[in-house]
């Protein structure tokens, strides 16, 4: 601050000598001045940043638009391993394909019996910088995540040990079958914790490519790993630019400097549509599912069923053009699991329905019963295009003749979530995080789940979660999933609206950046390419 | 006067206001609904079980009793020392700081154009009051004023980077990436100050020692400049200084259309993830910016208009 | 060059389409000093401006010939006339801070009047504005150049332009009302340095003012403008020995002059109406303690007049506004009819005690008609609840003070200074005081009105029997109708006695200095004493 | 005191004044009468007619979801207008109150009063607003409050500064001499006095207050999103500029012409009353 008061110390002084000097009209000076000032202070800034780098002439590089930034590179911390798995730079044990079905990348095999678990790693994995990936460097890796991580804690309370160079063993103390799909999950990368350093600035890991340069919140430059251990990246590099509003990225896409990005809004993807000859849109169901709970401690039978009856999900995805696909079940088509059936949307069986429990259509076509209309309370937050869902469920049900009252909260885990207060509960999470059923049923279905909080209790279904919680053969899982969530359909407990589409926009000539797989944590691998 | 003594009253008076705003706002964080652990295990919308979000709430310290943690806030101020984001962990202090370079240098050029251009129009409409240049001015600012941040943003982009290329889209950083946010600033500021700077030369103009000036046969521009000009800039400096401190704000609409990572899109993201320290850290640092520019603007008042003697 | 250095010839200006003055014509000499006089109002500041070459916006001036030296000034070419504005013609105007940018340093603007006029040489300069300056007897020229012109007093400002425009040489000088806003001392300073002007560098002045006697001690000739014609025109002896024109007559005889027959001692009951005891005020400015009134003692009987004179911040405005109760003293007391007042004051305290304004214009709400305020002070204070009687004694007291009762609905700004004083006292007196406080009541009035007021005050005091504490600058003014002065000094109270003893045989050579100058004004003219 | 401009200038500048009350008493009354106006129902959607051309039945075209933009921009008065009133109200009569207590009696209320103020100011308007909006959720009612708390500061510091300078008038202490108490000078005295400067600065309140509603709705802080608002109704529109230009157009000019009314207004009732440039913000 010393500096501006003496500058204005001077200006004084200025004032005083320059009038006695007075050879030139003091207007030309004085606009001279401001002009001078104000083309410094603009090309002063060139000094602080970056400057965006061009299309180099040779070189292969994706320029890519991420609406998400990273502060450190440490892939175990939070949600920063989905972002180090985006850019290329780490892998996992396991992964999932693009029909959601564990596949080995880094480990070659895995068994279990009981609750111990053998894994054998791959013969020739290395780190970037050449060093091998040894059993007792993953050990390390899951218990830092275990650590650092409160979703993946218990990795900090298995027991671990070493067999051989390839084959370490992790016993689990209790029967838990989801332990690959855990291990497939990209908060559980493997990196070279010993030349990683703080992680602040480089990581060193086994993925197709290297981090060049990174600006903790903005932009990340990634290029080819030399000795990556699974043959060669067919591209030089690629740049991730942090930019979260989606109106920049579709300007930056039409104005050439982007090649490829996720996430696309409907609007994007509707003036993409327009050039074909340009751009390739990709749009598949991904994980992260709309559905909503009906409380059963309010309505009986016949208005939940009734309500499931009208819920038109196939004219829902219609409005939201093209940002979700309609969905029977709450796992992607693709999954060996989910396969379930439902009824079609019919709104005079509904009417047939809500009349035969005795309402009547009143004057201004909503139905009531001995005076009171049939107001149901849909409770909802605005996020994950949730209210434009709750308007068009509204419209939806008002032709039914059931009037639906909404209600928009901040935070719906400390509201409706929590104490019940909803006819309908609008909801949306992840339904697959790791290509199993058991997570997202025991969210939601199991007694005293989280989301369980429509009064739903079917002694049946809770026998079967625990069988699921023990079984292993995948077979029989999908089974024993299926069956639950039909009973959960049945029973009007919960109705499935639309799983939000992954949206991947290339410009043509792009190859390869995991578009087709539903997880939303793989995009740059050692394929992708463009000419 | 002496200056420093002045300068140091006025830091004094900062040490009240800072407690005021930190207590409103920690008052204001902890009445808010959303809970910070929550949003931060649920960011990617994967659900999570109540134990967890229980140890996390510990983890973060959000189980305290808010009057305590604001007082540990205050202690580890005091040690100069703002905590860590919730977010991810690394120092408040550092994240602002650098938010607060970008904003600074957007803030500085905008208001620096602005001057630019507001200056000589204003005293050009002042001078040559009600003619034809003056009411085009006239409708030109109260429609500048008129047209809400984002859509000039947003048009502005769309023809000078789709339609002209005159400039690329992502050019965070460079030079060229500064003109369409500073334009977008600057446009509605200069409306405002054109305005204020016509006032206040018509302003000068009316007074009794303009006729003397002429009286004595001074020419025409030592008047403007000496002594119009001259004394307008009091007032001028008054509403400039006013609104660099909404410029510093960090207009969060422009800094998140243009991926200009200031202060405002820095502050946006802390409320939507109600990263409660990031939130304080930036409360606190607003204040002090904002008392410096006052004492600036009054420190520049003193030295035009010596009259004012009662510091 | 020839010896007359401006002649007009049946001049006539008006503003927009208002006439002001018709067929003005005259001669000034070389070196002649003219003087011009008139109501406010009645156009004399019209004339200067007409002359000037820059001429406000919207007035019109016509005329046969108005001749500057040799330059015709309604045809001649528009670049000469203007070139005359500093350097042919200079201008002193009646707001001693209009000349000056208040916050630029005199040296600055110095510079840059001569620059304007080419006549600036660095070297040159300082020794030529020193000379000037010692021929002004204005003492210390660097300090001047540096310092700013809101630091200095009105009368230096007025010396330092009238040097300033000295500098350029003019052949003429136009001062219009240069001496009214200033008091007493400063007055006498001008009016020499004027003197000096013309016999220095034998500029000729034209000289306009309101204030007849003024023009006895400098003038070589008058003009009285009177209904924007000129009434008289001669040689200032013949003018105001034998004036012609009846109103002329009139305004010799307003002009106040210091009464010198004994004062007949009104006989008065010997029941005090207020007494201060070592009464002092102290204000902060500019961080030291400013002591506006110090140790002030003294006693006002029921129906006595008190005259307090003393120049532009002596503290007689703060004494008035602590006994009125609008600031309270520093230490001392305030006592009313023997109750101490504390500042808290209540309506009771207020009914006994008012006080009327020196801008009546001023002192009433623009927003309400006279009326209605008298008739709020009658409710309030006397408590008068239903209207009719309110009406009628707001009639009654318009009445009583001179005004006619149909003035109630009008706007103060649509009446005169005079008659707003008047209603300003309506005001006062609706509630009967015993006590009424006069700050300078007539000083923004002309004489011919001022008199008006001060009969109407004196009568007042015969009917009611009410004390008065009448402030005011001018002595000769006080010295007619107070029956004791008090001379107030930067706060200290120099002397006070009864007036005809105080005007006989002042003690104190401030009160001496005072009277004297009260004498320029009224006493030579008639040449008593 | 008043500088109370020659007659002829203010005749002129009166008729402007009522011409423009006349123009906005329109924009008013249309929100009044908005549900009786409108063509066909703002929130109906129409699957069928998605981001239409103006037509026949739709004049301002269609949005995203089909919903008929004219008959939201009609019903996005009432928001708009009302709240946008509802804020001005709100902070001009706390702040004036506050102002003139602080200004007349001065002495510690005036401290406290300048305190709150200072406290207040230090947050730039835009994220105090963004704050409040944010944490206390997107709703009107909010987004009035954030609004409402940042604009009294104007006015507080306005009418403190006038009644310091309008106290030392001699018409005041002559009121306070003919025993009018010290509420009655504010009331009848003060207030009219300040009168002018205040509706100046009000209207052009407005003005910046609808812009940050707009703002506010940008950033997803305004509105519910049924709700019409040309706020959000812009910020919604901007996504898909290229294929709908009418979708941004309508509410971009109403929200332009309704500030453009009360920027003029302000204006005018300067040169009106001769005021000063209070300073709005």
């Amino acid at each position: 601050m010393g500096g501006s008061v003496s500058t204005i110390l001077n200006i004084r002084m200025m004032y005083g000598e320059r009038e006695h000097m007075m050879k030139k009209t003091m207007a030309v000076i004085m606009a001279a001045v401001f002009l001078a000032a104000s083309l410094t202070g603009c090309n002063t800034s060139n000094s602080f940043g970056t400057a965006s780098t061009g299309q180099a002439p040779d070189k292969k590089i994706l320029r890519v638009s991420e609406s998400f930034a990273l502060q450190t590179l440490n892939p175990h911390l939070d949600y920063q391993g989905w972002y180090t798995s985006i850019y290329g730079v780490t892998e996992t044990l396991f992964y999932m394909n693009d029909q959601s079905t564990l596949t080995p990348l880094l480990a070659e095999s895995a068994k279990a019996d009981g609750t111990l678990w053998t894994i054998k790693l791959k013969e020739h994995i290395s780190f970037s910088n050449g060093d091998p990936v040894t059993p007792d460097m993953v050990i390390r890796n899951l218990k830092a995540a275990g650590e650092i991580n409160t979703r993946f804690a218990d990795f900090k309370d298995y027991t671990y040990g070493v067999m051989d160079q390839k084959t370490f063993t992790i016993d689990t103390k209790k029967v838990y079958p989801m332990l690959l799909n855990d291990l497939a999950s990209p908060e559980l990368a493997i990196a070279d914790l010993d030349h990683s350093g703080d992680m602040k600035t480089g990581l060193v890991a086994t993925g197709p490519f290297v981090v060049s340069s990174f600006e903790p919140g903005g932009t990340i430059e990634v290029a080819r790993n030399e000795q990556y251990w699974n043959g060669r990246a067919k591209l030089d590099g690629a740049v991730f630019y942090y930019m979260p509003e989606a109106g920049t990225s579709m300007m930056a896409m039409q104005n050439g400097e982007l090649d490829a990005y996720t996430s696309v809004t409907s609007d994007a993807a509707e003036q993409y549509r327009k050039e074909p000859d340009k751009y390739k849109l990709t749009t598949i169901p991904a994980t992260r599912l709309q559905f909503y709970i009906l409380n059963e401690n309010r309505q009986n039978e016949a208005v939940r069923k009734a309500i499931n009856l009208t819920v038109d999900a196939k004219a829902i995805e219609g409005y939201l053009n093209g940002t979700v696909s309609e969905t029977v079940g709450p796992f992607s088509p693709t999954a060996p699991y989910g396969k379930v059936t439902k009824a079609k949307p019919d709104v005079t069986a509904a009417k047939a329905l809500l009349e035969e429990d005795g309402y009547t259509l009143n004057s201004d076509g909503y139905y009531e019963k001995d005076g009171k209309v049939l107001s149901i309370k849909l409770a909802y937050y605005a996020a994950r295009s949730l209210d434009t869902l709750a308007a068009l469920m509204q419209e939806q049900l008002k032709e039914a003749g059931i009037m639906a009252v909404l209600t928009c909260e901040e935070d719906p885990d400390g509201t409706y979530i929590a104490t019940g207060d909803f006819d309908i509960g609008l909801f949306c999470m992840i339904a697959d995080k790791a290509g199993d059923p058991y997570y997202f049923i025991s969210c939601t279905l199991k007694d005293g789940a989280p989301y369980n909080c429509g009064g739903f209790q079917n002694e049946q279904v809770q026998s079967e979660i625990l069988k699921l919680e023990t079984e292993a053969d995948t077979k029989e899982r999908a089974r024993l999933a299926d069956q639950i969530i039909q009973t959960a359909i049945d029973e009007n407990a919960f109705g499935y609206v639309a799983l939000f589409n992954k949206i991947t926009v290339t410009r043509n000539g792009v190859r390869e950046v995991a578009e087709n797989n539903p997880f939303d944590f793989y995009f740059l691998n050692a394929d992708t390419d463009m000419d | 006067m002496s200056m420093r003594k002045y300068i140091s009253g006025r830091f004094l008076q900062l040490i009240p206001v800072l407690l005021g705003i930190t207590f409103l706002t920690f008052a204001l964080l902890s009445l808010a609904p959303g809970d910070p652990a929550q949003k931060k295990l649920s960011a990617q919308g994967v659900a999570v079980s109540k134990e967890i979000l229980e140890e996390t709430r510990r983890e973060m310290g959000l189980d305290r009793p808010w009057g305590l943690r604001y007082i540990n806030w205050l202690s580890g101020l005091i040690h100069g020392d703002m905590g860590n984001s919730y977010k991810d962990g690394t120092p408040v202090a550092g994240k602002l700081i650098k938010a607060m370079k970008y904003t600074g240098i957007l803030s500085f050029c905008a208001f620096l154009s602005a001057l630019v251009i507001s200056i000589p129009l204003g005293v050009y409409c002042g001078v040559k009051k009600n003619g034809v240049f003056d009411r085009v001015m006239r409708w030109f600012c109260l429609a500048g004023n008129a047209v809400p941040g984002f859509l000039l943003a947003v048009l502005l982009m769309y023809f000078f980077c789709l339609r002209i290329q005159a400039f690329p889209v992502i050019a965070k950083g460079s030079v060229k990436g500064l003109f369409l946010p500073t334009m977008t600033l600057a446009l509605p500021l200069s409306c405002r100050l054109i305005r204020q700077v016509r006032a206040s030369v018509l302003n000068q103009m009316g007074m009794e020692y303009i006729d003397g000036a002429k009286a004595r046969g001074v020419l025409k521009p030592y008047i403007l400049i000496f002594h119009i000009l001259r004394n307008a800039m009091i007032s001028i400096l008054t509403v400039a200084g006013l609104s660099f401190g909404t410029l510093l704000g960090g207009s969060v609409v422009i800094e998140t259309i243009f991926m200009w990572p200031g202060m405002g899109k820095l502050v946006m993201d802390a409320i939507t993830a109600r990263d409660y320290p990031v939130i304080q850290g930036f409360v606190m640092v607003m204040a002090v910016i904002y008392v410096v520019i006052n004492l600036i603007v009054d420190i520049c008042y003193h030295l035009l208009d010596p009259r004012l003697e009662e510091i | 060059m020839s010896e007359i250095v401006l002649s007009i010839k049946n001049l006539s200006v008006n503003y927009g389409n208002q006439p002001i003055l018709q067929d003005i014509s005259f001669e000034v000499n070389r070196g002649e000093i003219i003087g011009i006089v008139g109501e406010s109002g009645c156009g004399k500041s019209t004339l200067l401006r007409a002359l000037f070459p820059k001429k406000p916006v919207n007035l019109k001036v016509a005329a046969d010939r108005i001749l500057f030296e040799d330059l015709d000034m309604m045809a001649g070419d528009k670049k000469q006339i203007e070139m005359l504005c500093g350097r042919g013609m200079g201008m002193i105007f009646q707001n001693p801070k209009a000349s000056f940018n208040p916050i630029r340093t005199y040296r600055s603007q110095f510079i840059e009047t001569l620059k304007s006029h080419g006549m600036y040489q660095k070297e040159t300069f300082e020794p030529l504005v020193l000379r000037t300056f010692e021929s002004m007897n204005l003492m210390g020229v660097r300090e001047i150049l540096d310092s700013c012109p809101y630091e200095m007093s009105g009368g230096m400002n007025q010396r330092i332009a009238i040097a300033l425009s000295i500098l350029l040489n003019p052949r003429l000088l136009l001062a219009d009302e240069p001496t009214s806003a200033l008091d007493g001392a400063s007055q006498e300073h001008v009016m020499e340095e004027l003197l000096g002007v013309r016999s220095h560098t034998n500029t000729s002045i034209l000289l306009v003012t309101h204030n007849i006697g003024l023009l006895a001690g400098i003038a070589d000739k008058v003009g009285v403008i009177y209904e924007g014609k000129l009434a008289e025109w001669g040689p200032v002896s013949k003018v105001l020995k034998s004036p012609e024109h009846p109103y002329t007559k009139t305004l010799l005889e307003a002009v106040p002059k210091v009464r010198t027959a004994d004062h007949i001692i009104k006989e008065r009951s010997s029941e005090s109406i207020l007494k201060l005891q070592e009464v002092s005020k102290e204000y902060k400015r500019r961080k030291m303690p400013f002591l506006a009134l110090s140790q002030i003692g003294l006693e006002v009987k029921a129906g006595e007049i008190l005259g307090v004179v003393g120049e532009s911040g002596s503290g007689k405005s703060t004494l008035l506004s602590m006994i009125a109760g609008l600031c309270s003293p520093t230490d001392g007391s305030v006592i009313f009819k023997n109750k101490i007042m504390e500042k808290r004051r209540n309506r009771a305290d207020f009914g006994k005690l008012q006080m009327v304004f020196q801008h009546a214009a001023e002192s009433f709400d623009p927003r309400y008609t006279i009326g209605q305020t008298i008739g709020k002070a009658i409710k309030n204070l006397c408590g008068v609840k239903d209207k009719e009687d309110r009406e009628k004694r707001i009639h009654e007291l318009l009445k009583r003070v001179g005004l006619n009762p149909e003035l109630t609905d009008r706007y103060p700004f649509e009446l005169s200074g005079g008659q707003c004083q008047r209603a300003a006292i309506a005001r006062a007196i609706s509630v009967g005081p015993e006590l009424l406080l006069c700050d300078e009541i007539t000083s923004a009035l002309d004489v011919s009105t001022q008199n008006g007021i001060i009969e109407l005050l004196k009568g007042l005091v015969k009917e009611t029997g009410m004390a008065v504490i009448f402030v005011s600058h001018d002595l000769a003014l006080v010295s007619n109708f107070c029956d004791t002065i008090m001379v107030l000094c930067k706060g200290e109270c120099v002397e006070a006695a009864a007036a005809g003893d105080l005007i006989k045989n002042p003690s104190q050579d401030y009160t001496k200095k005072l009277l004297k100058t009260a004498r320029i004004d009224g006493g030579i003219l008639i040449g008593t004493d | 005191m008043i500088k109370l401009k020659s007659i002829e200038n203010r005749n002129y500048i009166r008729r402007n004044v009522i011409l423009i009350l006349l123009l906005i008493l329109m924009i008013v009354v249309i929100s009044l009468l908005a549900p009786h106006l409108v063509p066909n129902d703002p929130y109906e959607t129409n699957a069928l007619y998605r981001k239409g051309a103006p037509n026949l039945k739709y004049f301002f075209g269609t949005d995203k979801l089909g919903r008929c933009i004219f008959s939201r921009v009609i019903m996005g008065t009432r928001t708009s207008v009302f709240s946008a009133l509802l804020v001005v109200t709100a902070s001009l009569t706390t702040g004036t109150v506050l102002g003139v207590l602080a200004g007349y009696y001065g002495g510690f209320l005036d401290r406290v009063v300048t305190g709150i103020c200072d406290i207040f100011l230090a947050f730039p308007q835009m994220i105090l607003a963004i704050g409040v909006a944010g944490l206390m959720g997107g709703t009107m009612t909010n987004a009035i409050l954030a609004l409402a708390l940042t604009g009294w500061t104007t006015y507080a510091r306005l009418s403190r500064g006038l009644v310091m300078a309008l106290k030392n008038e001699a018409y005041i202490s002559a009121a306070r001499l003919s025993g009018s108490t010290g509420v009655e000078i504010m009331v009848e005295h003060i207030l009219p006095g300040m009168a002018g400067e205040l509706i100046v600065n009000a209207s052009l309140q407005i003005s910046s207050v609808m812009i940050g509603f707009a703002g506010l709705s940008y950033l997803g802080l305004g509105v519910l999103v049924p709700e019409a608002e040309w706020g959000s109704m812009i910020s919604e529109a901007v996504g898909y500029m290229q294929q709908a230009p009418w979708a941004v157009m309508a509410p971009g000019a109403a929200l332009f012409i309704t500030v453009l009314l009360f920027q003029l207004l302000g204006d005018s009732l300067r040169d009106y009353f001769g005021v000063g440039r209070g300073g709005y913000e």
